[in-house]
């Protein structure tokens, strides 16, 4: 437990969160800093590129394990399943309707990258090692979520949905995001350590400072969202965006065990399970379901569980993976 | 200078959904556009703007079209069956044009 | 397709001046706006462009707003208290909207 | 508020020849103006938009000029002698001001 | 005097003056080279973030220093009282109008952060070290200086001045600049050698090749401004830009032997001084006094004084200061 | 020729190969991901910057080489000469018109600067050192073909061509990539191995990785080009689009013996030739030439010529140019 509040703490006073906190101060004050939309666009591929890269690299330093395939699957499992559980808490727990809990549901299945890095650049500064491929995981999580949405919208108030056209299909599947992690994985596996060498100095060393960086700029996009939308939080919303990443990471606890992964891939897979989307599904989300509120999902993935997730919840997973992995 | 009647017509909608504007618009026989960025806005839905909106996919854009007079219907048709459940503005304007033949 | 007269606002003024030119609409109950980036323009005080203006203080923007014909002296009092002292223009455009119920 | 007729002519054009442009548009007597940036659109060469077009040299950017009625037509022979033999879009409609001394 | 030429051959040749030299020669070949918007706001955004957090850093390192609180009092009383030194002598060397004149005399009190970050760049290759809260300094000598103009207005024509309401007060106060500052020098001080080993490889190994790109911008911004507004550099006006930040810097320096700072701190506060505004000020001009001519301040203050510093004036200032504080 | 193969697929596999390739096919599948116009636009001011800085410090290091103004001279002859190659080559193998014949011409005669930088990128990396100044003769080589593309439409259509204004002329010679590359020359001409010593974690150590994501953009734009342009294409313009590169590299190699470059320099030289220009003269053509069709003169050189050198040709001209000078 004193373990678990030094690890906490060490997490709270890194540059990393301090520069995330400082964009939410700022935004909060209505200061007019701002990051602009093509440099934020422009880290956030560097981020893709440098993660999914370094993944495809250890993937080919270790060879491919045969868990590769299942934890894939598993993944996609996850992403289907963890809507559902979302979307019963929210009718147990909140007022919602029908069409908001399903999109806030499809944004907690899918994942949120951001955390997933700074997850693992916690890892690494704590020399905790985690399996390769966890990346080509984290972009397999992404798109299943939408679909349970789409179909727990369809079973219920029938002709409310446009459902899921072929062309919405691709976009999600084919989003810059994923494409870009998975091109970087594959293009990592297969220039290996040599290809590593010849950019690390690029992707390796000063990526944690693109991370503050990054950090900055989702605590001032997360700072407005609070500020605007906060007035939509009612405690049972709010309670939800804290529980959720909880239940979550459990399932994804019970997964990474079932996986036999590392106490690093059993860290990242709470993470990715207790991550929320902020980019594709809430895209996805207003050609879908335009009805549906942008303020609730945005404000509650974004304003309310990244932040948990990024102060306390990584962590909470790091300390649970360790004693229960014995790492 | 010689110049000819025609509508201009302003249709401002949500990023995400701007290819399945075109789309309807290619459709509907509309095969001109010219689209310009939006920085933010408000309206019902509240006031959003670029630069730290909490989403970034939630930006807008504006497509604007010039046609003559008689496609007006089908142009506004076909924007419609898009813009209709989405949050969005359409305006016509009546206007003059050089070089009516590119219309 | 059933259409409703309406008024087309267009105001350019300087970035700086966006927020309190958007309060004084607010005030004067206009809350449907869209803000247009722009690149640069001329006008009696000189030329000014984005990438290389003398000072990135100096960007101008343009706000948009349509409104029902009967509130635009509303809207264009509000404007012009801000606008007044700073350098800015200010055109309406007769135009037909669809969704009446929206503004 | 008191207003004035005036004249809006917007131009959509490369934007390698918006220089071009605002010189024949100086010549012409026309010195006041506002550059708005096109993201992208489509015609009879087809379809671009700037994150991915083929060449970045192709962008295009609308020229916004507002004149007092019995200028227009200085007005748009000088930019007609730009857009003559190039891609392009001139449209022109009536609209109010404020500040007419300002034009 | 051979010493200080050198200094100032030296300076001259380094790759980040050449920079600035070759975007103030595009400029007036009226080369279409340019960076755009967001990329230059992008390098600003870092230049600060490293800048504050090195400041910070260093505090950690040094203990807070006493003269901390005095340095920030003593930075507020110039920034305040600059603008009225700057005003008398515009009111003696130029024919400008007072409105003008006080939109002037505000740049002049306010700072120049890149001016500082050449400077500190500068002190830093030479070996000579500076007290880490000059940064902190330099967040508070911003703002005073744009009461003092309008006061000085106020006091003047009347009518003239909207004067200065709370909206606009607090936009300076919590202007992007400043927050950035003032923010990465707490988590610098917060995280101190262990954040900054963190990211190093970001904010310090390539810090000069990044002010090399922005000192590239910042020429290229400053050569339009001179061939678009040099016309309206009367003599008497010229003539202002470089003795102004002459005046100032000995009225620094005298700040800085009373503060009892390094050699390397007596320089920094010489420059800020010496330094004119060229973002927060103009800005809060074009609110606060529309009237005044923009073209004038900011051809001034970026056209002739802050090339004046970045190449002369800051080579004169570490020679003075070295042979005064005998460092 | 076991040897060009492995040469091949060594540098097949290189992240910066595979990150164009990923670009691609991400466009070709429509994939949303892009690469924001800002961003790209940074991304290549800091390889201009990078590059010609590198090449100035080369020559500050090696002394000023007499063959400096010869090799400028070849450069600017054989800009001038290949369009009247490529034009008699295009009115052999394809239905051209004159016009677009032209057009297409003048892009062959004038460079790619991305194919220089990957080539000199693979040099290094394979130990082969070249000649400082091969940049100012990548710079030189920009701007000539244009002029003689207009004197073929001049020649024959009459009235057809604006001609040159000098509006033109001073645009194309002072165009941003041609300012920006000998500036940076300049620079580190004029600060040395000094000035690199202060700037090299900023331009050198991070160099490939940002090449990496701009062949990624350069993908991506090219395979939205081929995309949307491919079916311009007709089996003789594509084979010409393949045959010119050879045809030039082969002319490229003579001026590189006639000159007596070193091994790297004679690739360089053979690069150079064989590369067609893909911004400042597609912007030329748009405003001399605006009836020649774009589409054609950029799918030849994006989509089929620049793919073409990056992955087959720059290997097969490294390999003729050790054999021939036995490097
Ligand atoms: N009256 C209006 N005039 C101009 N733009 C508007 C107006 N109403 C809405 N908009 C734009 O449409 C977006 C969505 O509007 P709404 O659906 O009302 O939230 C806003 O963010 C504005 O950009
Ligand atoms: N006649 C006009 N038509 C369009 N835009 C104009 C006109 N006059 C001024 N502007 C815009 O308003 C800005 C300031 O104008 P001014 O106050 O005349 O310097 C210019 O930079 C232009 O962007
Ligand atoms: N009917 C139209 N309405 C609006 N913009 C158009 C129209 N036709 C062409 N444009 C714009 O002008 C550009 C060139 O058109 P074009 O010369 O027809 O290829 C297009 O890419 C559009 O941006
Ligand atoms: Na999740
Ligand atoms: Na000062
Ligand atoms: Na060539």
């Amino acid at each position: 437990m004193e373990q678990l509040f030094s690890l906490a703490a060490d997490n709270l006073i890194s540059p990393i969160i301090l520069s995330f906190v400082l964009g939410v101060a700022a935004s909060l004050a209505r200061s007019d800093l701002s990051i602009p939309e093509a440099v934020a666009k422009g880290l956030s591929i560097y981020l893709l590129f440098a993660i999914g890269f370094k993944g495809g690299v250890s993937v080919a330093a270790h060879g491919i394990d045969v868990k590769l395939g299942m934890a894939l699957l598993v993944g996609v499992v996850l992403s289907a399943a963890l809507p559902l559980i979302a979307f019963g808490l929210l009718q147990v727990m909140t007022q919602m309707n029908r069409l908001d809990a399903a999109a806030v549901a499809a944004h907690y299945g899918s994942i949120s990258i951001v955390t997933f890095v700074a997850a693992s650049s916690i890892l690494e500064s704590r020399g905790i090692g985690f399996e390769g491929y966890m990346v080509a995981v984290a972009a397999a999580m992404e798109a299943p979520a939408i679909l349970s949405a789409l179909w727990l919208v369809a079973r219920g108030a029938g002709g409310q949905s446009k459902g899921m056209d072929g062309a919405l299909m691709r976009e999600i599947m084919l989003n810059g995001s994923i494409v870009l992690l998975v091109g970087a994985f594959f293009i990592g596996w297969a220039t290996g350590e040599e290809g590593l060498a010849e950019i690390s100095s690029f992707i390796v060393s000063p990526f944690k400072g693109v991370l503050c960086l990054f950090l900055l700029d989702m605590g001032l996009v997360a700072g407005r969202g609070l500020r605007e939308g906060g007035g939509i939080l009612r405690p049972g919303v709010l309670t939800f965006g804290i529980v959720m990443p909880l239940v979550a990471a459990a399932i994804g606890l019970g997964a990474g065990l079932l996986l036999g992964l590392s106490t690093g891939g059993v860290t990242l897979i709470m993470v990715l399970s207790a991550s929320a989307s902020y980019i594709a599904v809430p895209a996805a989300m207003r050609v879908a379901l335009p009805e549906a509120n942008p303020s609730l999902y945005l404000t509650l993935s974004l304003g309310v569980t990244f932040p948990f997730n990024l102060t306390l919840g990584i962590p909470l997973y790091v300390a649970i993976a360790q004693a229960v992995t014995g790492g | 200078m010689q110049t000819h009647r025609a509508k201009r017509v302003e249709i401002t909608i949500e990023a995400v959904m701007q290819s399945r504007l075109t789309d309807a618009l290619n459709k509907a026989g509309v095969t001109g556009y010219t689209v310009l960025p939006v920085l933010g806005g408000s309206g019902r839905s509240g006031a959003w703007n670029r630069s730290g909106q909490i989403s970034r996919a939630a930006g807008m854009v504006q497509v604007v079209c010039i046609i003559k007079p008689e496609r007006l219907d089908d142009l506004l048709d076909g924007a419609f069956s898009v813009v209709e459940r989405h949050i969005g503005i359409v305006t016509v304007t009546d206007c003059d044009v050089l070089r009516a033949e590119r219309f």
